[in-house]
């Protein structure tokens, strides 16, 4: 029997002392990691584009949505409060997605369509899915948003907070067992560290040193308002109380947000267990962030950058045009899914007591 | 109680004007609070934001932060803490923004609050409230029912209102009541605009425990509760005018403890029994009520007990899944004339 | 699989002897394990301490630390892990010391686990088990059995076996199986001496969803499970002997999805049904059945369909009280007298 | 309305940046508490004198429930690790109890018979509520040990770990609202601070500031095993994360117990908000120490002490007596107590159809 690297000890600081090797599993032999944790700090032109036209998709997808809102089409249209859409995108943009089921997994609180998309969701599927009742990807059921797609690696919001620490915990656990050089990220809002299954999910892959990266999404535009969910200066005080590395990054600054996310992933991926990262929003717009910093620098011009917004805009609109010209399809027969058989496809909301088929 | 001060708002009573079951909550926490000093609120966004549905809009200027309690997300946290404040002799009502995220208190529910009583702690007034309930197209997680999560712990009671009436009258009683209850309000009959009604102006309460004969009739019992009573009565005209049958509804309200009495003696009139839930199908609540009315009342049956219900899946987000997913009006008069024709 | 390596105590079945309900468990688990790498067991001290019953005594020597986890007290955060390690295909079987414990992973069960197939993230094959049930003088929080908790639920299969035979093979059906299970095993059934059977040298499973009759009847039809099934068995004895009554008993064995036909079937034979259960009264599984015959059986019915239950209360401590609140055999006799004579 | 301290912030060390007085209830004005974090380092020569007899009580109680239940009489006879007495005795005389229903409250997870007796459950009282079926002062019920005596101050260790830090918390609010001088104390095991019910229960309170004291109990007897619980060296690591004030004592000296938990108590009593004491076990006899201490320091002589306990083991010895010779009361209508109300009086195992009146 090896030890498993899940027990052993570490500094006091809460820190990790080094970078364990997965252990204990026996199975494959796990990709070789040689991060270096400079290696990526400074994002290429391309790449910045990338970000640049991830926000504006993001954008403008989430206008057309408070439209369709108010149009009384759609329920659930994001109504959180504006200039978050970059930590989704920052976070997606770091890590490594694949569409055959063995990329990072990707667990987002924020529904950034330009964050989904690098994670497989199409801007049609996006408009899809908020128009439940259609065929959208997932079914008619529709899902509130709730879109799980494994093999993209893209896990949906589930409502109730801190849930999805714990999923996930158990998602990178298997990474480990089977040998697999991938991380998780779950995202969450501030909010949701005051949730048992928070604290218990992180309780949990702290101890077996899962190689998951915790964001929390701080909300810092009202303090007074932050200041009654919690004492704290910084989440990342409570990452000592659970033995994690952690780091804080401006919510507006997307070569921040992608650095330490991409940082604390390959920390994770090499076998640091868990890592938590801050994203703190402060109102502060990160698509004009972002703009006067690839105009300064010289990455691209005002005219590109606004050429790459319009054509997130129409981009969007081509989507949602095409959805709602789809036909609906034949509505009951999705249903079911409830359990693996498929079984009780009927209605039944009363039975017949003459025919005990219907039972 | 004079109305100097009072929100303008929670004066419609007052003013003998119409009241949406929501207003009627809204009032009923609002007075209790004015009469019991001991009467306090936790919950999620209910101070400075007046709550995700506005029931507490303007507590906390008039009863200031001490009594209406901004809480963090932690459900099972300050569910707990009311219980402790309850042992200390106040009397906290507990906002849950919906009802499905009572989840994370379940263990204190259950384990602490339900047993405490008999583990010899005392009385442990304590009312967790908050929306229950489909059809809003709230998908699978603010869409839930949530009786039959706690319909078999031994030591809460449950309380289901369908009018504003009952509403108001429910809530205080069940505030006054010394023993933990869970109140369930239907998020689609908060503002309807059907049930807006002009209540007494007094102080009035609903005793938990007593249905409520809906309407009488002679050929069929339709037992009920929450916002299956409004489409069980859409059914009991369609039945009456098109069938000539004589459909007697029953609204349960007080779900824990259930008033089989009122339930026996009307199947012992018409000898047929079709329960009605929203909630979904296999271990609802009908499953309780058709095992003692079999007990008690088996030989006055002239027909099978029925039930319309949800059907047994997540709620769907889809409206017209959701549609197909709970139960209608025409599936309940389906029922009924199957029975009344048995 | 061969002998190599494994335990003494875990080849019982391989040598032909006699297993204990306990040992039935533990091969289940063990040759799942030994047969499938993707089947891995986590829980509060089944590693180094190989359990709070030793279910899994010499697992972490044989399999490892990485497929014998011992966990935080943290039954949310584990279980909700085991659902995480499921998406990635493997099979976890999380244990939980007391199921009475298993009230901080409601929120995940309920609200993630159940929902997760509808949501449409595919199989979820994950088995939750442990040890439940009253007759031990545990008290109100080591007694519980949790059937009901969640057997509102859908998406969740609900199994609960009486005698050693199907304890190992509905547990190796419920490894196999690519939905969430819950599996219940009473303590009192643990070692029991009477339980002690030699099992089959083969791999076999006891499909879910399938009932037993555990003997047939023409009187009366008695439906339970777990440990009640042979108190019940003990009734039918003494009513046959003492009365001449013939009485069917079904073990339902699986209670979700339940075998609807085993029941009806049965009742079409005897006309008069009689449910058992050690769980408490109201709300208890006892509703859903006799529900399911009135609306599938009810012209066969010649008596009132009745219950024999544990008391509306939590498990009493004090063992004259606790005996006081089960459900006994001279319970279940005088029962099924009066509705055979019915 | 008066703002309500409990949305006052503090410094970013976690430690509450000053004594903020308990505002915003408009209710009593509260007993002003001039406490003075030194006054208390040193416990008089009677104070030791009882601590010492505490201990004695609590392990002669604890052997004679052994043999109680080596003869099938007693279930749930405390099976933890040795010599941790001294944590509840020290916790407990640490506080201001009061038989009145106005004391302190003390939530115990180690049922240290001398602890208990301070806390108003008398000896006989004791034995009575293991020897559950007998006429105990909890009814027949009996309660495997969770004896509630809110008159007294004492609450049942409630099994399922975790819980009694939301429902103490809440019991602290209770003082705040009422303006009452009074402090909560909650224990509970190390093991405890993984579950969800700790963080939200703590996460409440601190957000609150609850006059209440954490008590850690960390059994640091088996390291590695500790280890396996949790990564930390200290629990006091996790109070920076909630914004608690924090200490860690030996749970083998009586004197720092009581110091550190009676400072505690003070700064939770004047409005700094939750406190965090970790008493660490490490295998140590505290009897033994206290015996070496007051020796050496003749606080009193060998002899006196060995008579403190021998009168210990004999006021166990006749409370036993005494319980085992009363008379078991009639049995069932003890029962029930499940409703204020206390309805359903009858068995109702099944019901007679017959009659109405048995459902
Ligand atoms: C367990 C649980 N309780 C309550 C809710 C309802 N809820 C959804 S969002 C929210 C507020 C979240 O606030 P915060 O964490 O600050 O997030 P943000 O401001 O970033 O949206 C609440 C209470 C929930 N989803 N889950
Ligand atoms: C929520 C919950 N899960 C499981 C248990 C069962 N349980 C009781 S004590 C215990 C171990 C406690 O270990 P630790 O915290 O180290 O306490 P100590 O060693 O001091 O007894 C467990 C798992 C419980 N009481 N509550
Ligand atoms: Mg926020
Ligand atoms: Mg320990």
């Amino acid at each position: 029997m090896t030890p498993d690297a899940g027990d052993a000890p570490e500094s006091s600081s809460g820190l990790p002392r080094s970078a364990i090797p997965f252990a204990g599993t026996g199975r494959d032999s796990r990709e070789p990691v040689h991060a270096d944790d400079t290696a990526d700090s400074i994002l290429g032109n391309a790449e910045l584009r990338d970000l640049f036209s991830a926000v504006a998709v993001s954008r403008a997808a989430a206008s057309r949505l408070v439209a369709l809102e108010d149009a009384g089409l759609v329920r659930g249209a994001p109504n959180r409060p504006a200039f978050r859409e970059g930590g989704a995108v920052g976070v997606a943009h770091a890590l490594r997605p694949a569409s055959d089921g063995t990329g990072d997994i990707f667990a987002p609180t924020f529904r950034a369509a330009g964050a989904l998309e690098r994670y497989g969701l199409s801007l049609d599927g996006f408009f899809e899915e908020h128009l439940a009742g259609r065929a959208g990807p997932f079914r008619e059921v529709g899902t509130e948003l709730h879109h799980v797609d494994l093999q993209a690696g893209l896990l949906a919001p589930v409502v109730p907070l801190g849930l999805l620490v714990e999923v996930v915990g158990g998602m990178c656990l298997g990474f480990r067992m089977r040998g697999e050089a991938r991380v998780g990220v779950v995202c969450d809002s501030d909010g949701a560290t005051s949730t048992g299954a928070w604290h218990e999910g992180l309780v949990f892959a702290a101890a077996r040193r899962c190689p998951m990266v915790l964001v929390v999404e701080a909300g810092r535009e009202d303090e007074a308002a932050a200041r009654r969910h919690s004492r704290l200066e910084s989440f990342t005080e409570k990452a000592r109380g659970y033995g994690l590395g952690s780091a804080s990054v401006d919510g507006a600054d997307l070569s921040e947000i992608v650095v330490a996310v991409r940082h604390a992933a390959e920390r994770a991926r090499r076998g640091d267990g868990v890592q938590l990262v801050e994203i703190r929003y402060t109102g502060v717009d990160p698509l004009e962030r972002l703009r006067t910093r690839m105009v300064a620098d010289e990455v691209a011009s005002e005219d590109e950058l606004a050429t790459l917004e319009a054509r997130a805009a129409s981009r969007c609109a081509a989507a949602l045009e095409r959805v709602r010209n789809a036909s609906l399809s034949g509505a009951h027969d999705t249903l079911p899914g409830v359990y693996a058989e498929s079984e009780r496809t009927d209605r039944r909301i009363w039975a017949d007591p003459g025919s005990t088929q219907a039972v | 109680m004079t109305d100097q001060g009072v929100p303008e708002h929670l004066l419609k009573t007052r003013n003998q004007e119409p009241v949406t079951l929501l207003e009627a909550i809204s009032e009923a926490l609002f007075e209790e609070m004015s009469a019991d000093d001991d009467v306090f609120l936790l919950g999620e966004d209910i101070g400075v934001y007046g709550g995700a549905f506005k029931v507490t809009r303007g507590f906390l200027d008039h009863f200031g932060a001490s009594r209406v309690i901004d809480t963090p997300i932690a459900e099972g946290g300050f569910t707990g803490a009311a219980a402790g404040a309850a042992h200390m002799g106040l009397r906290p009502v507990v906002e849950i923004q919906f009802m499905d995220f009572i989840s994370p208190a379940y263990d204190v529910i259950t384990n602490y609050i339900a047993t405490s009583r008999y583990r010899g702690a005392g009385p442990l007034p304590l009312v967790i409230r908050g929306p229950v309930g489909g059809g809003n197209r709230g998908g699978p997680f603010h869409s839930q029912n949530v009786e039959m999560a706690f319909f078999h712990t031994p030591g809460l009671k449950i309380v289901y209102p369908s009018t504003s009436y009952d509403a108001k009258g429910l809530l205080k009683a069940a505030i006054r009541d010394d023993n933990p209850v869970l109140f369930e309000e239907h998020k689609g009959l908060y503002r309807a605009p059907a049930l807006r009604e002009v209540l007494p102006d007094e102080d009035y309460v609903v005793p938990l425990g007593v249905a409520r004969t809906v309407r009488e009739g002679t050929d069929l019992t339709l037992v009920t509760y929450g916002a299956m009573v409004h489409k069980s009565t859409e059914a009991a005209e369609i039945l009456e005018r098109d069938d000539g049958a004589s459909v007697e509804i029953i609204d349960l309200r007080t779900l824990l403890p259930m008033d089989d009495e009122a339930v026996v003696e009307s199947v012992k009139k018409t000898g047929r029994l079709l329960i009605v839930h929203e909630d979904t199908r296999t271990g609802g609540i009908a499953g309780e009520i058709a095992m003692r009315v079999s007990e008690t009342a088996f030989e006055w049956l002239d027909a099978p007990m029925m039930r319309v219900t949800a059907i047994d899946a997540p709620v769907p987000y889809s409206g017209s899944l959701e549609d197909y997913f709970l139960p209608q009006t025409e599936d309940i008069v389906e029922a009924g004339r199957y029975l009344v024709a048995y």
